[in-house]
């Protein structure tokens, strides 16, 4: 028998566990005309904010061993152009679509929910909540329990959808905001976000991105994504959506192993666009060979009393 | 755009630093046009991560060339490509030049970047026109090029070392072909420094259609990483907005790109 | 002229900026019989603390893409054995000799100093704030701000010597807590320490170092340590040993412009030995090149208003 | 010890997913000894980032070869190597073997892992000794090592494949050599589930004494990272001791090793 690999994120029902990770896939269209989009079990939107963002100037993504970084700047058309131009293409995919949304106040989140909360297209919300916040002094939302509590409590009033919190690695202690974000009601965490980094190029002696810092994703990053997962699964009740340098499908049966119960594929689309077949074909086959018949017995499995 | 899987026929060092790559793939080959790029990957797993993106040279029945300078990590590592090997290939990517209706057509290439312009060379229409092709070198090596461009081609070259009073820029080259009354479009890879000079000795002949390849650090090279951010400006919009280099670009008019005008 | 390496930590006179990263170099002994140990600008001892450790069980060292993960746990024959059999050896080599102290209670430290304080071959003290802090919770000192205050004041008190306090990277704001330290009077502070990472073993289902969780170092984590050490050169005044990932001549640079006065050279020693010979040689190239006199001229360059 | 840049000699595929990699190096040739290894840099710069350890298969002269075995990405690009490349190796490292004066010599050693013991093999004294030279087998490809094996030595071999009845693991060949008078010294590789049962099987011999290599990943290969840790109990200590299979082994004695005393 086929082992079954559907996933559930709160009321989500997904097809399988793999999802785009947000900002690395646009909103599927680039990909459409030569993979078959329905590989995935849903698809993440790049980071939506109200008004539209041109992004960051200067070179935007510098590659560092086994990773990237990448200082786009949240550069999106805004929610409106979003709505008009981009919702109808994602409603005849007939995939879960779950909407990323960032802003720089409390009040940005409630309105960028309140207009998306009518269209069924959009099948959840990820709330991205590493974006640096103003009011607090430039320190990303993300790295404040109290925050992430309060933006998602008043999230949860707006919205029935199911509300995925994106949590930032950096931090000392993921788990005490992913216990934050479980109180007020969210019904996922999704991480991680990328690393702060930077590089410098020596003969210009300038930081090379131009806006100095940039966040590390890629293969570099999997060992941190793995352990805030293997973290956060003994602290929280909800689901967590596992990132963080997937590249294959090694990598995405670790992060179930460590706790997740779906995963998303980010900078390795920018590499080899046809992961996400490949890491499906191995789940089903590791699977197979290890005899499990659905994604429910893996996940967190890497927790187990260990005998040896 | 295809992701492929393809033989290398040859990974031939033809001048010092320099590597002539051709591999087989009939479909690509087919899409391929002056101006687009394909993606390669280097096949190193985890390190280096990212694709490099090489300017196709040329495509003819089922192969395709690209010629690429070893500047990097990424490019030592292609040097080991072997015949026979198979590589993945993402492509052709991009928009390619935009062959127009003009009685002349002046390719201007600084250094390897005037790959490009070479395949385009082989695309132009042959009858009636005058084809002209600029190279700027900063090494003689480069003057291999000449070899891969059509009999009808003119060729004029400019050498950074050159003795006074010869042309050191490929800048210098063009103006006594500039005092014309055809119809004439220009086509450029090079640095944007490169470009600004080339508009500056256009600037009486407004007439005159420029083209410009823009440069930039390419992540997923179909439009998604938005890594590849290029400011323009496109009448009868006001704002200037972002469009990327490997979907919209990477060519565009020179006016869209120079958006402060100078 | 022969550009000018010396460099100075507090009192300390480096004759080049180069020093080992703790834990990375034994107590230089290994090294010593085929690399002449004067090419460092110090050496920096294995982490030491007041009773022996044997350290971790099971695997201690994985490799992940462009890092490797250790959970080492600090092994360690304790400070007697060090002062009666390492010291000598350290004694007679006359290069800078920075000792690595770690404890799970303040008066660990205390007593580390205090017995460390009489020997003049050692000539700074390298505080590991990173270690788990019982008393606390479980969480590392060094991710809470008001005891590395706590632990530099104390050690103040008690020693004269060149106080340096290493820090994690594991926190939300790295630069709260180098403020912290040069408050309580420190002369300089080390980063970073290792990132907190895991891996799985997809086969056996289970982590695969022995501790579960171990540190990332190597290329890897390079942005992240330029990062950090370009942020806290804006926040402080006193020196910074900057470290993480530092493989060739070009990273050296790039951490001297980021801010840091002197780095250390971790894993590479283990993937290249002639690391610091190479550094060195290409530091000294680089720096006739652009003319640079002394390291003085280099140190924050990329902090210069950018022109571009 | 050394870290040398040394020329690749050969580097051939000698049975399927096995290698045989000479390298030149006098010096390091000349301190080379069975049991001791050499510490491989890949030349990938940044990934794989570490170095691979591998066992000295044979020293002569001027060259030093080992024996591996493709399992990973670090042994997939060893098997890139070229005669004429040069390597940085690091080596030899580690205490090796200990030649006792015995009666009789013993080499037992499970699959690839039996690299040194052919080695060991040649420096054994030939006069007035039996040596014995026992392989346990996954795949019969692995009988190519009877080659490289000096010919006063007499060979045994087991299969895990072997018909019923004759023997599958490499301890179903030795107990007919144990009933013996004569001092015999046991050196073995492979892993250590087999250790234990060749002690098993010597319990009533307890004089014969059992040199065991014991594997460890390896960051440094020198003794500094203190990664490849073996808890061992040399009397007359108490306690036991966390020692380093890269500098006080590989190679230990058996009852050092096995402190549970099982
Ligand atoms: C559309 C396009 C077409 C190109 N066509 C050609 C060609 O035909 N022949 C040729 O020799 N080169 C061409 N280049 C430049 C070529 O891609 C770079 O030289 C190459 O990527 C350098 O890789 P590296 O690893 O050797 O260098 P590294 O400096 O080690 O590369 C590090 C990173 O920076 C990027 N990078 C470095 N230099 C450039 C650059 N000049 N442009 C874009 N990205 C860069 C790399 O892709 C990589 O991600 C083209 C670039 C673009 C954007
Ligand atoms: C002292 C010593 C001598 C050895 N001699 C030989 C030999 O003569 N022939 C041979 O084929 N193999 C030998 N090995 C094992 C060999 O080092 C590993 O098979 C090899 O490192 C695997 O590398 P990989 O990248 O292909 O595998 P990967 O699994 O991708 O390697 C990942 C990491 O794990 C380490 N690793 C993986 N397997 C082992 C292992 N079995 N032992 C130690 N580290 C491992 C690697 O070094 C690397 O750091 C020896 C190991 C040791 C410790
Ligand atoms: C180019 C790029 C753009 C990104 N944009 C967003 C974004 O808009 N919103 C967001 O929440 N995460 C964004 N991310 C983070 C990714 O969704 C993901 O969390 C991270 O890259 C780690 O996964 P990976 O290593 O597989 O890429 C972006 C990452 C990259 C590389
Ligand atoms: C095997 C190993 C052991 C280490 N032990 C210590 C230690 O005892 N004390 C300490 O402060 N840091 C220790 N570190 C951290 C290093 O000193 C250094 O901060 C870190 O590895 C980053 O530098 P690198 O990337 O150059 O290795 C250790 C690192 C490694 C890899
Ligand atoms: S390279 Fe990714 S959008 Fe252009
Ligand atoms: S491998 Fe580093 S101490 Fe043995």
């Amino acid at each position: 028998m086929e082992p079954k690999i559907q996933s559930r994120i709160g009321s989500l029902e997904l097809n399988n566990p793999l999802l785009t990770a947000s900002g690395t896939y646009g909103n599927g269209r680039e990909y459409s005309n030569y993979i078959d989009l329905h590989c995935w079990g849903g698809l993440v939107t790049k980071g939506l904010t109200l008004e539209s963002r041109s992004g960051n100037s200067g070179i935007r993504i510098v590659e560092t061993a086994a990773g990237i970084l990448n200082s786009i700047g949240l550069q999106n058309p805004g929610i409106e152009y979003f709505i008009k131009e981009e919702l109808p293409f994602l409603e005849k995919l007939k995939i879960p679509v779950i909407v990323n949304i960032a802003g720089r106040r409390i009040r940005d989140y409630e309105e960028l929910a309140r207009r998306l909360d009518p269209f069924s297209t959009v099948s959840a919300l990820e709330v991205n909540v590493s974006c640096p916040n103003v009011r607090e002094g430039g320190l990303a939302f993300g790295t404040n329990p109290g925050l992430v509590y309060e933006i998602t409590a008043r999230l949860r009033e707006i919205t029935t959808k199911p509300l995925i919190i994106k949590l930032t690695p950096n931090v000392a202690d993921v788990g005490e905001i992913a216990i934050q974000a479980e109180k007020a009601g969210a019904d996922a965490v999704s991480l991680i976000n990328t690393l702060m980094g930077m590089e410098i190029d020596v003969e210009r002696q300038k930081p090379m991105l131009g806006n100095i810092v940039g966040g590390l994703s890629g293969p570099a990053v999997k060992p941190v994504a793995l352990r805030m997962i293997y973290q956060v699964y003994r602290q929280i009740k909800i689901p967590i959506i596992g990132m963080g340098g997937i590249t294959k499908g090694e990598d995405a049966v670790a992060f179930l192993l460590a706790g997740a119960r779906a995963i998303a594929l980010g900078t390795v689309n920018f590499v080899n666009p046809k992961a996400p077949l490949e890491i499906k074909n191995y789940l089903l086959d590791y699977m197979r060979r290890h005899n499990f018949s659905s994604l429910e017995e893996m996940v967190g499995l890497a927790h187990r009393e260990r005998e040896d | 755009m295809l992701q492929e899987s393809v033989l290398i026929e040859k990974n031939e060092e033809i001048a010092p630093g320099l590597y002539f790559l051709k591999i087989r793939n009939e479909q690509m080959a087919g899409e391929a046009q002056p101006g687009k790029f394909i993606h390669i990957n280097l096949g190193t797993i985890y390190d280096p991560l990212l694709r490099r993106p090489m300017s196709i040279l040329n495509a003819q029945g089922e192969t395709l060339s690209v010629l690429y300078q070893v500047v990097g990590r990424g490019t030592r590592i292609m040097t080991r490509f072997r015949p026979g090997d198979e590589i993945d290939v993402l492509g052709p990517l991009g928009n390619g030049f935009e062959i127009e209706d003009s009685g002349q057509n002046f390719l201007i290439g600084g250094g390897v970047g005037a790959a490009p312009l070479v395949f385009l060379a082989h695309r132009l229409p042959k009858k009636g026109v005058d084809n002209k092709f600029f190279l700027g070198m900063r090494e003689r090596e480069l003057l291999f090029i000449k070899d891969f461009l059509p009999e009808e081609v003119e060729f004029f070259s400019s050498h950074e070392n050159s003795p006074r009073g010869e042309a050191k820029q490929v800048t210098d080259l063009l103006p006594p072909h500039l005092k014309t009354k055809k119809k004439t479009s220009l086509y450029c890879c090079g640095p944007e420094g490169m470009y600004r000079e080339i508009a500056g000795l256009c600037n009486d002949c407004s007439d005159f259609s420029i083209q410009v390849s823009i440069d930039r650090r390419m992540g997923c090279g179909v439009g998604t990483c938005l890594g590849c951010a290029v400011k323009v400006k496109k009448p009868p919009r006001e704002e200037p907005q972002i469009v990327r280099a490997c979907v919209e670009g990477p060519v565009f008019r020179w006016q869209e790109v120079n958006i402060d005008g100078t």
